[in-house]
């Protein structure tokens, strides 16, 4: 949540907005778990090996693939390689900057990749070219381009749709180009606490009276992979089951929707 | 990351011997920082961390609110705390841990109690042995508690996990490397609120709920060292 | 970089059929950044770039100029914008691309008019595929102006360049690679004024004036194509 | 120029000096085309690999090289590396500062590092040891110690000068030291625009009334190698054309005269 | 000493302290040449392949090591490499800054450095595995985690326990582990300049009074391996010799008690 | 380090032909940088340094001093002032120079006669051939003379060392590469107090005092080529 934006919503809006809520619907008209529209494009960028621009509303992120030769880690000698990262760009918001990422930037992309990992969605031992010598890298770089809230979700999608077109450059070892292989399908349902319901996602006007926010990434296999509280406030236990029984639910659907 | 290390026992133990639902040993000690406004020293295990506070005005002025406090956590690794040499200063992972450490405290601080003031909570890994982020909270929370800053509540830190496909509290090395899944979590005793959740691995939703009960159980004890570490240090001023 | 690729095929044209003052095709759209003052979409060939402009007070105070505005334009390309995959953060490349654009969109602006503020222009460069400088400068101009920022005149950019031994104009990613000059240049069309140039390769003085003058008959089209996305957007913002 | 040095001219000498140039003469006397006095002092640090300290009127400016083996890019297996870096010292202008180069200091580098390796001087195919592991890399450092004005054209003299001395350890690969291979002499000249004028090898007053800057680098071939408009201000066709002969002439004289 | 700590200390205690220090008794009582209470905790960092807690008073140091393995330098293939490095962590004071080391920090890094490497205390001859490729890399770390004066002497304590408890994991190897060879013990002793003074280990309010400061580092060869004159303030050579003297006594006495 | 050089020769000389207390060839010429306040460059042996001197008011405002100036000193190196190319930036030694030469001047500018003043002081070593650091000091004190700050005295600068089993004076770069000791030092000549002291390496006790010695001995003559730079710009400007 951008740091100074509070100001930006007024106390009646705000009222308005906890009131409406109460009563299950939001000031855009949709229920508490519902999302804005989704519009998914894939191979964005036709250079990349595996890219996708996600649109959640007005939140707009785009996520690209690079794959390349590259030494494995000394303790995975045995594994390829996948480093994510999401950049929110200064233009995205007025009060993102220019420069390293900071720590909100850097908390998503943990929480992102984090999912993706843990659901083995990427099978990192067929990545290897010679073992303890070279393995194929994939650089997931994610670029938030407009920021109206809920970019962990945005992001999980894109980076999932990006890996599940991506192509190895097989061909420059003289072999064939070969389709990642992908074995789960890892959706992130974000939650955000405004008076006492939970709500999917928060446009950024509702993150900014939110007082909780919480993540569950969860495959099809039904376990969760990722959970993560962020920002301050408090949630009871009753309210974190809610929230898994509800990323459930909306994972099943969205992977229904856009994964086949 | 996979291995064949057997973690659970035939006689259903853990490697070093601990039950499913046991604690490793804690040990937290004030004071121990003496040019700070409070401090607390934690033995989490093989964990040694420590813990200084700092209250002051907020520097910028135009950094400043002027409704109430700043706080700032700033979670750090000595060079000799892990296997391989650490380099100095943050990285993607202390970043993090950073965040959700000052996320957690500012839920309990009662900040408008400090208007413009920062409150700095400096923390140092000098051993890490599984479970640095709760421990680490564990003792910022006492350290704040030491320097005199209002609090709603302490924070109690604790994990859980899946190791060798068992739910077991307070993962060890062995099982946070090698196991299924790590649960860190921290909580206000007094109204049960959690205030930092974070998952990563693979549990099943009924997995969680055993794992949240089995931490929920475990809070009191280390809620009870951390009061016992403030009062000590009372009894001795008193007796001075 | 020296390689025996055939830039021109011997009926005269372009590796990738285009006649030597034939341009790429170019899309612009605004409006695509919603939080921004002002945004626009380009697509120049296989080149994807976005900019979007925020006009606000300049800080910190000591840095505002009391009579005029301050410009700053940051090129920044993706890091799966290109061949290899790009390290995010400026490099000596970007940071120079980021002077001159700077430096060209100051020239149009009416600074007077802003006093105090600065006029953020961020660039990020999505899809690379040559030229992407004056395409960025000339998506640049089109955010400009959509956020409403008075304007001499828009910035058009172009490039021409020499490949294969002849004069070519827009030059191909292949083009830029193999070629023996590239010429970028942008203009602002009403008083045909130069406000960025830059060479680099090997041309005689005649091939720079074909070179030039073939970008002097191209730029009323890129104009135009500017022109149009403004309208289109006033259009459709009558028609709601 | 320098950020907030405008301020320095008072209006009346502003206007005296625009007043004097309109008539083809400047404050310190000399024609709109003609150099202050320059003083190269060849091979100025025996250590180094090569060397020249410069001096246009009171800029100064040191340029001297390093070359040592290391490894060539992955695109050129066959080729060397040539880097060069300006430095504008804090010692040079009171509002230069210390720390990363700055983005005048960047774009003064790569504007006299464009026009030396495109006119070709060096040939890097020569400065290969090993085929696609080792190659000799020539590092130019170039010093910036007192700035008044035309950077440049004082930079490239120096790195030009240099490089035409440069010799080639070769001795530490057990065989002969040799001179670095030059096929060229490229000569960058810089134009300002005063009122309507072009003039030369401006002064730092001169570059702080200026109204637009443009550097034309061309070799013995007549050819145009680099060129670069820099700063806020306009140029009109004509003016380019015109700074392009300008440049090809004095750099025909400047070569017969410091080149041989 | 912490830039703007000065102003903690009133006139009158100013005074006070100084008028005690001629008298040859500090305010706390100790003789000019006493050392504060000083307690060393051996293998505080069980982890680590060598540590030590010192406490000097309220000053309070960690070292620690790692031993790994790692290239050596270009000029030094036939030795092993150590390097060392303090950190004056935020917490040990409120000057104290998170970031890159300041100068401060730096310096005494360097001179506690100097002391121990110019006494050859390590044979860094015996810590080649493979000439020229591999050799054991000793990194030195030292926390100040509580910062009440005289961190000189502390950390060359620490890192000095350390280094002799050290034991190199030559089990990697398929070798035994093996105890770091040691040569000598290194003493650094500081002294302070108060009035027309000098006294030893400096609590951080005498530091503040202070006006000179001079570290001598001697091995038990009883000659100087490393001398630093730091801060402001000047010294006469019959000082300095003094200095030297007491420095031999001391560091004899210290090594008697501390290392047999 | 080690080496078999064999430093002194049979006939009691050095490598270059020096007696043991011989120090090499100085040349200090101030008014070296036209924009400075004050500027000196010296040759020292084949070292070349060149010092710069700013006098301005401290910048940003709470950072000054109300009663006294601050005075930075930055030593810096050039690419091609070493064997191997050095990186531009500072480094752990080049910042430790700095704080130390930034010391010895605070010990003899006036700070009192100039608050809230900041003198900065910019070393440029663009050749370097040993004992950099005190033919640094002794230019840089030239500069801050030549820009006229108040100076309670000059500093001078000078080394001695151990090489060959002998004390030698103004260590050679071989003599410092492959000798026993080195000992920089610096002085105010007026009242031989020590501004700046240096050592590393292996002497005794009595060895020491020799190498002290042998820089008292030397101080006078490098303070008066001091003098002389400074004069000889007098007699220059009153000629004019």
């Amino acid at each position: 949540m951008p740091m100074d934006s509070n100001a930006v919503i007024s106390e009646i809006r705000k009222n308005f907005m906890l009131e409406s809520i109460k009563n299950g619907k939001r000031l855009d008209g949709r229920p508490l778990d519902e999302y804005r529209e989704i519009k998914i494009t894939e191979n964005f960028i036709p250079k990349s090996a595996g890219s996708a621009m996600v649109e959640l509303g007005n939140t707009k992120v785009v996520a690209g693939l690079k794959i390349e030769q590259g030494e494995p880690f000394d303790d995975t000698p045995d594994n390829g390689v996948m480093l994510l990262n999401i950049e929110l760009l200064p233009m995205a918001f007025p009060t993102f900057e220019s420069g390293p990422p900071s720590e909100q930037a850097i908390e998503y992309s943990r929480v992102v990749d984090r999912g993706i990992r843990e659901s083995k969605m990427i099978d990192t031992s067929k990545l290897v070219i010679e073992s303890g010598k070279n393995v194929w890298m994939i650089f997931v770089d994610i670029d938030v381009l407009n920021y109206d809230g809920n970019i962990i979700d945005a992001c999980t999608l894109a980076a999932v749709t990006a890996l599940k077109n991506a192509v190895i450059p097989g061909s420059k070892l003289g072999e064939k180009d070969f389709k990642l292989p992908v074995n789960a399908t890892p959706v992130a349902v974000t939650m955000w606490k405004l008076g006492d319901e939970l709500i999917c996602d928060a446009s950024l006007e509702e993150e900014q009276v939110s007082t909780g926010r919480i993540t569950v990434t969860i495959s099809e296999d039904n376990n969760i992979h990722a959970m993560q509280k962020g920002e301050i406030g408090e949630f009871s236990l009753e309210e974190i089951q809610k929230a898994i029984k509800t990323s459930s639910n909306i994972g099943n659907k969205l992977r229904e929707k856009y994964f086949r | 990351m996979e291995s064949n290390i057997k973690l659970i026992t035939d006689d259903g133990l853990r490697l070093d011997g601990r039950a499913l639902n046991e604690m490793r040993p804690i040990k937290i000690q004030t004071g121990v920082v003496e040019k700070a406004d409070g401090s607390a020293y934690i033995e989490w295990g093989a964990n040694k961390i420590i813990a200084a506070v700092y209250v002051r005005e907020a520097y910028p002025k135009h950094a400043q609110n002027i409704d109430r406090a700043i706080v700032k956590a700033r979670y750090n690794m000595s060079g000799y705390s892990v296997e391989e040499r650490k380099r100095p200063g943050p990285d993607r992972r202390t970043m993090e841990i950073s965040k959700v450490v000052t996320e957690a405290l500012e839920s309990t601080i009662v900040l408008e109690k400090l208007p413009r003031a920062e409150v700095d909570v400096f923390i140092q890994v000098l051993e890490a042995d599984a479970g640095t982020r709760i421990a680490s909270l564990t003792t910022a929370s006492v350290a704040v508690a030491d320097a005199g800053v209002p609090m709603r509540d302490m924070v109690v830190g604790c994990t859980a996990g899946k190791a060798g496909g068992k739910i077991v509290l307070d993962l060890s090395k062995d099982e946070d490397n090698f196991g299924e899944a790590d649960i860190p979590m921290a909580i206000l005793p007094r109204t049960k609120k959690i205030v930092l959740l974070q998952l990563d691995g693979n549990v099943s939703q009924e997995e969680f709920d055993e794992a949240t009960s089995m931490m929920m159980n475990a809070i009191p004890r280390i809620s009870e060292i951390q009061r016992n570490a403030l009062m000590s240090k009372y009894n001795v001023e008193e007796g001075e």
